[in-house]
């Protein structure tokens, strides 16, 4: 019972995911400047990752479940990888920005008149 | 030297949780290992309380149930404003003022910051951090006020 | 503008884990992908990211020029001192056989060795790459 | 299924390929080049060669970029334009090219269990190691012990390829020419930061007149010397 919950639990957060995988990459491609795209991409990594982690350590837990014992240490390593993920993904953002605004890079801006 | 032996007994954790062979040959050379790059740290003099933050680890730890809430909720907002058909974005630089004053506390705000997509942190010097938001809808202050006083407390008690 | 706080705390807090990490491919490298050639690349990446960090200066001061090439040469010199033992010991060149009683502990210690070797090659000829080309123009943040 | 994320990632690796050799700006191309590595590295892992993945995406996109760029910080990173088209290149190029595909019409399938190289010693290897040398990876086995001469050959052409490096480039660090209180002077090789920071604040106190001159590094200014800019201007 549990582990059938267990696995749509982890098929939806794939699923979701794969979701802000996705609209991060249509975000690199619509928005207009270097530094609107690190927003998108930074999605991908918080987010999508994230969500696709905690897929696979659903389904290792299922594992675990079934007596699998050697799940635990892919479970580990999922959790090492994540905590990697969110140490690292702001710094890699904010030396690439910092790299662009040091280079002489404008931000881009619109005449924003709907909303001040 | 304190934190010398704390960052051993991380690293030496470290190694153990990814091992899984725990024969003597392999936990030798695990103590080894962290002996070596205990070493290669205080050559490297990385050790110190920005290195190895062993004081603010519990808060820390406390801290991260909060900031996952708000990067999921940042998320969901970027990811409405990328899939509208207008693309209602006003990009802007805005410069802020933090209140954690200890390197640590001003890492773990400019972190954050970055960390909810919507705002970027390109630069920070001293109490000021040069944000770029996405729109000005990111830019809510009650919660980034919540953001600041959250990190302060992570970062100095 | 900015004093670079957030790439200087984030490095001294991440390096030692990745060396460690480098560490953990060699010597798992029995049981896993992994091996000398990955590990030295992965300790190479971790002290090529402090000298990007903190300057060329401070690497040369942790790690001076000569220690570097030496570890690119002292690499080569395990390896093939390897063999010369299993010669010493009765065997043919690189055979690891006659290390230990039983031949296969003599191979898994043989492999730690050779493995040994590598690592401190792969680590010293990265590192001594990066210090021909970057020590020739200021690289400091 | 695998047959499809194969030819998905070989048809990405070729538009990669295509990418780098059209592009002008090196930058670009070494980043193209990273990408070249993660595509390969993920080509090897469908193919079940963790090993080789893993050591093409720590050397080729992790290390290998940062020694390219190295090198563009040496030669610049603009591409000239060629005089006249390269006919000549081309033909021989495309020549080599449709021999070798021609070349692979003769070959076993992809794969294929009969295979010549699956008749020789790989069944050996793959059999024998565990009982031969007792530990689980064979790729290991294979690479340290029943192939270890060939790896000793590889380890000494890493070592040959630092001692070419060293004898093209190393004359030790050159002297470095800074900005340092407001005058460009040379430093030895060496000097850490805080050596040259504190050198800098000693020359500002002497005559603290120019602190706002090189203070202020404006996010405008590229290449904008920074040390003493930055002391400068937290001094005045």
């Amino acid at each position: 019972m549990i582990e059938t919950v267990l696995d749509y639990a982890s098929w939806a957060s794939i699923l979701g995911g794969l979701f802000f995988m996705v609209v991060g990459t249509i975000g690199v491609l619509r928005l207009p400047d270097v530094f609107t795209r690190l927003h998108a991409a930074g999605m991908t990594d918080t987010m999508g990752a994230g969500l696709l982690i905690l897929g696979m350590s659903f389904q290792t837990v299922v594992g675990i479940m079934h007596g699998e014992t050697s799940y635990w240490s892919v479970l580990i390593r999922l959790v090492f990888v994540y905590a990697f993920l969110m140490f690292t993904s702001p710094i890699s953002t904010h030396a690439l920005a910092r790299a662009a605004i040091v280079s002489g890079l404008e931000p881009w801006t619109n005449d924003h008149e709907d909303d001040a | 030297m304190l934190r010398a032996v704390g960052l051993g007994a991380i690293l030496l954790t470290f190694w153990l949780l990814l091992s899984g062979h725990y024969t003597p040959l392999l936990i030798g050379f695990g103590v080894g290992s962290t002996a070596l790059v205990v070493f290669l740290s205080m050559r490297m003099d990385v050790i110190d309380h920005e290195g190895v933050p062993i004081h603010i680890s519990t808060r820390l730890l406390l801290y991260i149930p909060w900031i996952m809430k708000e990067i999921v909720v940042a998320n969901i907002a970027v990811a409405k404003v990328i899939l509208d058909p207008r693309l209602p974005i006003s990009p802007r630089l805005v410069t802020f003022h933090g209140s954690p004053k200890t390197d640590l506390g001003r890492v773990v705000y400019a972190n954050s910051i970055t960390l909810t997509p919507g705002t970027i942190t390109i630069g920070v010097s001293g109490q000021e951090y040069l944000i770029h938001a996405l729109s000005a809808a990111d830019l809510d202050s009650n919660e980034q006020d919540e953001m600041d006083a959250r990190c302060t407390q992570v970062a100095e008690g | 503008m900015d004093d670079l706080v957030v790439l200087r705390v984030g490095t001294k807090i991440l390096i030692p884990f990745i060396l460690l990490f480098a560490l953990y491919v060699q010597f798992h490298g029995d049981y896993g992908p992994g091996g000398g050639f990955q590990a030295g690349v992965i300790f190479a990446a971790a002290y090529v990211l402090y000298a990007l960090v903190f300057g060329i200066g401070n690497a040369l001061r942790v790690m001076p020029a000569k220690v570097v090439y030496a570890c690119g040469a002292v690499g080569v010199m395990i390896f093939v001192g390897t063999g010369f033992v299993t010669m010493g010991l009765g065997g043919v060149f690189l055979d690891y056989n006659v290390l230990a009683h039983e031949p296969s502990h003599g191979q898994h210690y043989g492999i730690i060795a050779v493995e040994l070797g590598v690592l401190v090659t792969v680590f010293g000829v990265m590192v001594a790459i990066f210090y021909a080309f970057a020590g020739r123009r200021r690289l400091d943040p | 299924m695998i047959e499809f994320v194969d030819v998905a990632l070989l048809v990405l690796l070729a538009i990669t390929g295509v990418t780098i050799i059209r592009l002008r700006n090196l930058f670009a191309a070494v980043m193209m080049a990273g990408i070249y590595s993660l595509l390969s590295a993920a080509l090897f892992v469908v193919m079940d060669a963790v090993d080789v993945a893993f050591t093409e995406a720590a050397v080729g996109a992790g290390i290998s970029t940062v020694l390219m760029l190295g090198t563009l910080a040496l030669v610049g990173h603009q591409e000239k334009k060629p005089r006249r088209p390269a006919i000549v290149p081309l033909f021989v190029v495309l020549v080599t090219g449709g021999i070798l595909v021609y070349g692979t019409s003769q070959m076993p399938p992809f794969g294929h269990a009969d295979n010549p190289i699956h008749q020789h010693v790989a069944p050996y290897y793959l059999e024998e190691s565990e009982h031969d040398i007792e530990i689980p990876n064979v790729v290991t086995s294979v690479l340290s012990s029943y192939r270890g001469y060939d790896t000793m050959g590889e380890t000494a052409v890493v070592f040959t390829a630092m001692v070419g490096v060293l004898l093209l480039l190393a004359r030790g660090p050159l002297p470095r020419r800074v900005l340092l209180g407001g005058e460009w002077r040379t430093v030895r090789p060496g000097t850490t930061r805080e050596e040259l920071r504190a050198e800098a604040a000693h020359a500002l106190d002497a005559d603290g007149s120019d602190g706002d001159g090189s203070g202020g590094t404006t996010p405008g200014s590229p290449g904008s010397e920074d040390i003493v800019g930055e002391q400068g201007g937290k001094h005045g």
